[in-house]
């Protein structure tokens, strides 16, 4: 075995390794320690990619002297490599890019914690991504859900706290389903390993043994996770989560976080369950309406907002509609289209979350839309930024929201029996998408009479280097997507 | 309904409890009353995992007098899943709680609904 | 690799537009001359580019066969050519007139990217090259549109922004379906082989949808609302293009899209065509009636622009040779004629600051060289012989009449004859009062107002230009035969 | 005799309660004061949101909100209920060995677990040898827990006025010296110490193990801090030995683990002996591994208590 099947096993327990350390250093120290090691794992995984890329063959990792049913195990395909790498990149740059608000929001002394939170993370993510066992996901969702949970209540004010609240009910709601679900799973397969309760499932299913719990344990793994990723009828916290708490966690959260439980999600469809199983039962469609009804009803609250962070927080809701409803198609290309419009997502999120904070920097630090008027000109860097994103979100193409739209209706198309209603919400979601984010693009880029606060690039050097790296992977995506897309393929298919 | 119901009723039981505690969690406005749901629906799951670990006659997996057979011991796995779930759920509560000190300092009440009218009025 | 030289006319005005945005502290002069250099020199460039017919050149692969290419055929030359032209002359135009308006810098810079996008979608060589840059256009369009920057102006952006992104997006809505169905989306003259199968409705619903969304731009009935909100408030030389140029690329589109990708034999004797027809007739009337009511002149030549294009939307609409060479003439034939009366009215409000209709008595014997220019260019915009737009209306009617199509063949050349006499209603009286204002009127408060000459000069080319469509009309005419034999 | 008599007669009808004079431990405390207007003010706004809140929600589209909401949530939860008993219904038999649970899983763990692990009480071999990364998360889980609660409570070092008043009236609820729990204490507390301890060391030969070990001790420090009250136990045990409890045992746990996992997976040799079964000293890195839980979840459980009850230790 190569040294570099390690890499995974490396990334995970060097994020937890500063996650453990922090608590004792300074501040400064700390934040070293979180910038090294997100570079480390970035580096790893990168070289990680690349090997697999070579060998394309899959590497299973056995944690512990014990083989495949009885020891724990990590297992890294190409899909895993590339998310941990991206994941790393979008933990970067929302990181550098927060820090200064950072600075302000969150007390002095309790900084070295935020970043254990960050570590714990990033651990917890790649844990998921990672790993092949059902109940290790299980301890590290946890996980997942209490740093995310920190990180929105690290910035105390009472929104944060009520609304670090609701998402903590939410959440533990979804931890509770999924946690029957694993041990229904485990009852009729008695197995945890994924592997192994794959092929236990196609076992019993084409027996016929326990159809009614092999439905109902279905059921209860979606409904969790899509309660824990804010899924539409579950997404009452989401606008207080990312609205109040500092930048770099609205980024974090609304780009990383929700997305990793996909990724379980969409481990569990093809690795736990198996994709014709799960396709045969027929949650698939009721997740294809929540998906389409989420789209259209989180445009809709994003418009009535006046509120700029709110607003995005509420279109994240209409773009997890996205991917649910790429995953309630139930084609793999309606799953590649998924996976891509999480890439997509997420880098095109957290630099809205990026570029708004740097627009109510210069407005007297109000987020709402009358003082945000001409914002664009008093900070030029964050006003390119905001407006790209938003382009990309509308779908203008070049940038990477074109791509994942164009990605899905052709998969929509392909699939005959859902295609008009998946192309028409479609459609309405994206002239929705529109008008909420043109609104506030014009309303940044009105020249107004009083002079407010100005900053330049020369004062802030760190953002706005983040900005630009922002604004090339989002170009990057749009225009090279062609390899990404192969990419994509190649990982599922490695998966089944 | 199958054949198992009355055989598997401890189950039932269990089931019966997870709905329950999602009902205080759906229905309580005072915050404590929803960690106590909380706490059941967890409760409820370890009582399903620890019967399914069961089986009747055998032991605890402790290893007396050098029995090794299987027909001796229940199923281990189960019992180290509850340990794991039971920590993992001490935690949250812990930090379900202080959540709830934290808001309770600040507005004096424990219904999360006249939490959210007073932010409002805040407008903060 | 010398094929990629065609990409140099797109690249350059953008990139040089981008270094505008960025270069500070260029003071006018040197500015006015480098936006010249730049204009001209990407003039000759697409000159040049005429021998290169059937030159192409692909970029990269957005997706799978989604590839961004570029072909260079006979159609997009033309268009190209009055789109250089008149951004040339308008540009020099806009030096004077900018001078009543703040930041130059930028209007002069986003001026020259729109340019480059324009011509990238001339050369665009399939579906997917054509809407990138179709988008591209509307948002880089769209500072020209809110330069003022007052509170009407938003708001018109903010319309114009609304309408254009959903008429895109009902072209993205067909562009999905064809994509499926459509062998590739290459643009092939004729069309590219349509296998719909079972689901020939579907897609003669798309055909629709992309007409309606490619409508948008060029203002027909019913998304053409914006389009008088728009034009009126942009700086006059913006209006001029954007009234002269840019609803061309809805005419582009549709072209594109009909006769390139879906092919005529798809659409004939569809509902598609007959809804299609019908639009555009209506909208031929309800823009000339609504112009002569308006009592502004910018939003009065805006609502002849309405009309005006839906005359091109019904050329095209009746599917056979004569109504396109019709249209591509009116094409050619509006395009100067409406920029040359947007500059006009840009002059007038630029030395008198009035913008209403009545106000306007006298004007002529204050600025006798733009009203004459005004009197020649409303002459051919009407059609009275021997200009050119009796030329172009002639084709359409004669293309209407041969199309031998129940109703429209009688209904069309009636509404369109109608619609002249509108036409002569609402412009000539400008005319008349300016030259002839009546005997109460007193010449002692007139005094000479004639703007500069970087003004008038271009006004006059472009009439110049006006007739000259009229009196050559026969070459142009046997190269739109070059274009209609590809068929 | 009849002195005595008298006293239980007036006691019985209450007359005279002077027999249990200075004979109740629990002194009376003086009242708590608070600042007269922070008392007004909470009264104010208490009051105000009171009848804000219900003024809003006396209107009548609320009610029927509520209503609908109730009534759906009720339907919800029956629906669930009743899907989950069908599911159930179907399962496999409680109870009866022939199925898929025990399968050759769990087998192995019975058969050799004790070969292969070195611990008697197969389930701590399992968590903490067989499925040890699971273990390794959950005692993350704690740990991130901690974290979490010292963001939320733990006061900051410049103390804000209101801060130091809640202070005071933490230190006024505290019980002044109670001889009943003092004298409990002082007896019950090192008992459980070392019961707790015994349960941890004996984590791979008998039930319990690091996390029942360690959650004993944290009952002992609770109840020793509940007694003798918060002086005592600041000098031993302060925010800076939390950090490093803590840090030393996770850190222990992760770099052991991740040795462990290392050689597992590159098929090294871990040279650590197994030793004999049965003994104190076996069964490789079980016993280091419980103390370290132990010692994790005794300060985190003491942490919780001391940062609900004050916000500092």
């Amino acid at each position: 075995m190569d040294f570099i099947c390690n890499f995974p096993f490396f990334s995970i327990m060097i994020s937890m390794f500063s996650g453990i350390v922090s608590a004792v250093l300074s501040r400064k120290a700390a934040k070293w320690l979180n910038l090294i090691s997100i570079w480390v794992i970035w580096f790893l995984s990168a070289v990680l990619l690349y090997y697999i890329f070579g060998t394309g063959e899959i590497i299973v990792y056995k944690m512990g002297h014990f083989p495949a049913p009885w020891g724990n195990e990590i297992r890294a395909g190409l899909l895993e490599a590339g998310l941990a790498l991206f994941f790393c990149s979008i933990m970067l740059l929302s990181m550098t890019g927060g820090r200064k608000k950072l600075m302000g929001e969150v007390v002095e002394e309790k900084h070295n914690l935020y970043y254990i939170l960050v570590d714990l993370m990033l651990a917890s993510l790649l844990a998921l991504i990672y790993t092949n066992d059902l109940f290790t996901a299980y301890v590290f969702v946890e996980i997942n859900t209490i740093s995310a949970c920190g990180l929105i209540m690290i910035r105390q004010n009472g929104r944060t706290i009520e609304a670090a609240v609701r998402y903590m009910i939410m959440s533990l709601l979804g931890s509770g389903l999924l946690l029957m679900g694993i041990c229904m799973l485990y009852d009729i397969t008695g197995h945890l390993l994924m592997s192994n309760i794959r092929d236990a499932v196609s076992s019993i299913y084409s027996a016929g043994t326990y159809p009614v719990p092999l439905t109902v344990t279905i059921i209860l793994l979606t409904c969790g996770l899509a309660m824990k990723s804010a899924l539409f009828p579950f997404h009452t916290w989401v606008a207080d989560a990312y609205g109040y708490s500092t930048v770099s966690s609205a980024a974090i959260l609304s780009s990383l976080v929700s997305k990793g439980y996909i990724i379980l999600l969409i481990k569990i469809i093809y690795r736990v369950i198996g994709f014709e199983v799960y396709r045969a039962s027929h949650i698939i469609d009721v997740v294809f309406v929540f998906g389409l009804a989420g789209m259209i009803m989180g445009s809709i609250s994003a418009i009535r907002e006046n509120d700029i962070r709110r607003m995005i927080a509420y279109s994240s809701v209409a773009q997890i509609g996205y991917i649910y409803m790429g995953i309630g198609l139930g084609t793999r290309y309606a799953m590649i289209a998924s996976i891509f419009h999480i890439l997509s997502h997420a880098a095109t999120k957290s630099m809205l979350f990026i570029g708004a904070i740097g627009l109510t920097d210069v407005s007297k630090g109000s987020r709402h839309f009358e003082e945000l008027t001409g914002s664009g000109y008093r900070h030029k860097i964050a006003g390119i930024t905001f407006a790209v994103g938003s382009l990309s979100m509308v779908g203008i193409p070049l940038f990477s929201g074109f791509i994942s739209k164009l990605l899905f209706a052709q998969a929509a198309v392909l699939n005959t029996r859902k295609m008009l209603p998946a192309l028409i919400v479609l459609a309405i979601s994206t002239i929705l998408n529109a008008i909420y984010f043109m609104k506030t693009v014009i309303r940044i880029y009105t020249p107004t009479e009083e002079e407010g606060e100005r900053i330049t690039m020369k004062q802030e050097k760190v953002y706005a280097l983040t900005c630009i790296c922002f604004i090339a992977l989002n170009i990057f995506i749009g225009m090279c997507s062609q390899p990404i897309v192969d990419w994509i393929g190649a990982g599922i298919d490695m998966f089944a | 309904m199958g054949p198992n119901l009355w055989a598997n009723f401890g189950e039932a039981v269990s089931m019966i409890l997870f709905c329950i505690g999602f009902a205080n969690l759906l229905l309580h406005k005072n915050l404590i009353k929803k960690i106590i749901g909380l706490n059941i629906m967890d409760s409820s799951i370890y009582l399903f995992l620890a019967l399914k670990g069961y089986i009747a006659g055998h032991t605890v997996p402790i290893v007396v007098d050098g029995v090794q057979s299987v027909d001796a011991y229940i199923n281990p796995i189960p019992s180290g899943l509850v340990l794991t779930g039971i920590v993992v759920s001490v935690s949250v509560t812990a930090l379900m709680l202080s959540l709830t000190i934290r808001l309770y300092r600040r507005y004096q009440t424990l219904d999360l609904d006249e939490i959210s009218k007073r932010l409002k009025k805040e407008g903060l | 690799m010398t094929e990629a030289f065609i990409l140099i006319p797109v690249v350059l005005p953008i990139v040089a537009g981008l270094l505008l945005e960025f270069i500070r502290k260029l003071n006018k002069k040197t500015m006015n001359l480098c936006v010249v250099a730049v204009l001209a020199i990407e003039a000759v460039l697409v000159f040049m580019n005429m021998g290169k017919i059937g030159a192409e050149v692909e970029l990269f692969e957005l997706t799978d066969n989604l590839p961004i290419y570029f072909k260079i055929d006979n159609l997009g030359i033309m268009f190209a050519i009055l789109m250089v032209v008149i951004w040339l002359l308008a540009g020099i135009f806009s030096f004077e007139y900018m001078k009543h308006e703040d930041n130059e810098r930028r209007y002069q810079g986003f001026y020259l990217m729109v340019l480059g996008v324009l011509i990238g979608l001339d050369f665009a060589g399939n579906l997917v090259t054509f809407y990138m840059f179709y988008e591209m256009m509307t948002i880089t369009a769209f500072p020209l549109v809110i330069h003022t920057g007052k509170k009407e102006a938003t708001m018109a952006g903010l319309k114009y922004l609304y309408y254009s992104l959903g008429g895109a997006y009902f072209a993205l809505f067909g562009f999905y379906f064809v994509f499926k169905y459509a062998d590739s989306l290459t643009f092939t003259p004729g069309g590219v082989g349509i296998n719909a199968g079972s689901h020939e409705t579907l897609l003669l619903i798309c055909a629709l949808f992309m007409i309606i969304g490619f409508g948008v731009k060029a203002g027909m009935f019913p998304l053409h609302a914006w389009l008088t909100s728009a034009h009126p408030v942009a700086p006059a030389p913006a209006s001029a293009v954007l009234s002269g140029i840019i609803v061309k690329t809805g005419i582009l589109g549709t072209i594109r899209v009909i006769y390139y990708i879906f092919g005529t034999k798809f659409i004939r004797g569809t509902f598609v065509q007959t809804v299609w027809m019908s639009l555009a007739l209506l909208t031929v009337l309800m823009g000339s009636t609504m112009a002569y009511k308006e009592k502004l002149l910018k939003k009065r030549l805006a609502y002849s622009t309405v009309s005006q294009i839906s005359y091109i939307m019904f050329g095209l609409s009746l599917l056979n040779e004569t109504a396109f060479e019709g249209s591509l003439l009116h094409v050619l034939m509006h395009g100067f004629t409406k920029c040359g009366l947007f500059l006009a009215a840009g002059a007038i409000i630029y030395k008198t600051g009035k913008t209403k209709v009545d106000e306007l008595r006298g004007i002529g014997k204050e600025m006798p060289i733009v009203i004459w220019c005004f009197t020649i260019l409303s002459i051919t915009l009407i059609g009275i012989p021997p200009t050119g737009g009796l030329v172009s209306k002639w084709y359409l009617c004669m293309g209407a009449l041969k199309s031998g199509i129940a109703v429209f063949d009688i209904l069309g050349p009636v509404i369109l004859i109608v619609s002249a006499l509108l036409t002569a209603g609402y412009l000539l009286p400008i005319t008349i009062q300016g030259f002839f204002p009546g005997d109460d009127y007193d010449y002692s408060g007139l005094e000479h107002k004639e703007p500069a000459k970087t003004m008038t000069i271009p006004l006059i080319v472009l009439t110049a230009g006006a007739i000259g469509v009229g009196l050559f009309s026969t070459p142009i005419i046997t190269y739109i035969e070059t274009i209609l034999a590809t068929f | 005799m009849k002195k005595l008599t008298n006293k239980l007669l007036n006691w019985l009808n209450a007359e005279d309660t002077s027999v249990f004079d200075n004979a109740m431990e629990l002194k009376m405390q003086e009242p708590k004061e608070e600042k007269e207007e922070t008392v007004e003010q909470r009264m104010r706004d208490r009051l105000h949101i009171k009848d804000e809140v219900y003024s809003e929600s006396e209107t009548k589209e609320v009610k029927v909100l509520r209503i609908i909401y109730r009534t759906l949530a009720i339907i919800l939860c029956a629906f669930i209920a009743y899907n989950l008993l069908i599911a159930v219904s179907w399962l496999p038999r409680t109870g009866e060995f022939d199925k898929p649970v025990n399968n050759e899983v769990s087998a192995r763990y019975i058969e050799k677990g004790l070969q292969e692990t070195g611990a008697v009480n197969i389930v701590t071999g399992m968590i903490l040898d067989y499925r040890a990364f699971d273990t390794f998360g959950e005692s993350n889980v704690l740990n991130i827990a901690t974290i979490t609660v010292l963001i939320l409570l733990r006061r900051n070092k410049k103390k804000l006025p209101n801060e130091i008043e809640e202070k005071e009236n933490d230190r006024l609820l505290e019980p002044k010296n109670d001889v009943i729990l003092q004298k409990a204490a002082t007896f019950l507390v090192p008992a459980i110490f070392l019961f707790g301890i015994y349960v941890i060391l004996n984590g791979h030969l008998s039930p319990g193990g690091g996390f029942s070990g360690g959650a004993i001790i944290g009952a002992g420090l609770i109840l020793y801090v509940s007694a003798f009250g918060f002086e005592k136990t600041e000098k031993f045990f302060t925010e800076k030995t939390q950090k490093v409890i803590s840090l030393s045992a996770l850190l222990f746990y992760c770099l052991a683990k991740s040795y462990s996992f290392f050689t597992g997976a590159n098929e090294l040799e871990s040279h650590i002996p197994l030793g004999k079964a049965g003994a104190i000293l076996s069964s490789g890195l079980i016993l280091p591994l419980n103390i370290c839980v132990g010692l994790v979840v005794a300060v985190t459980m003491y942490t919780f208590y001391c940062m609900f009850r004050k916000g500092e230790f």
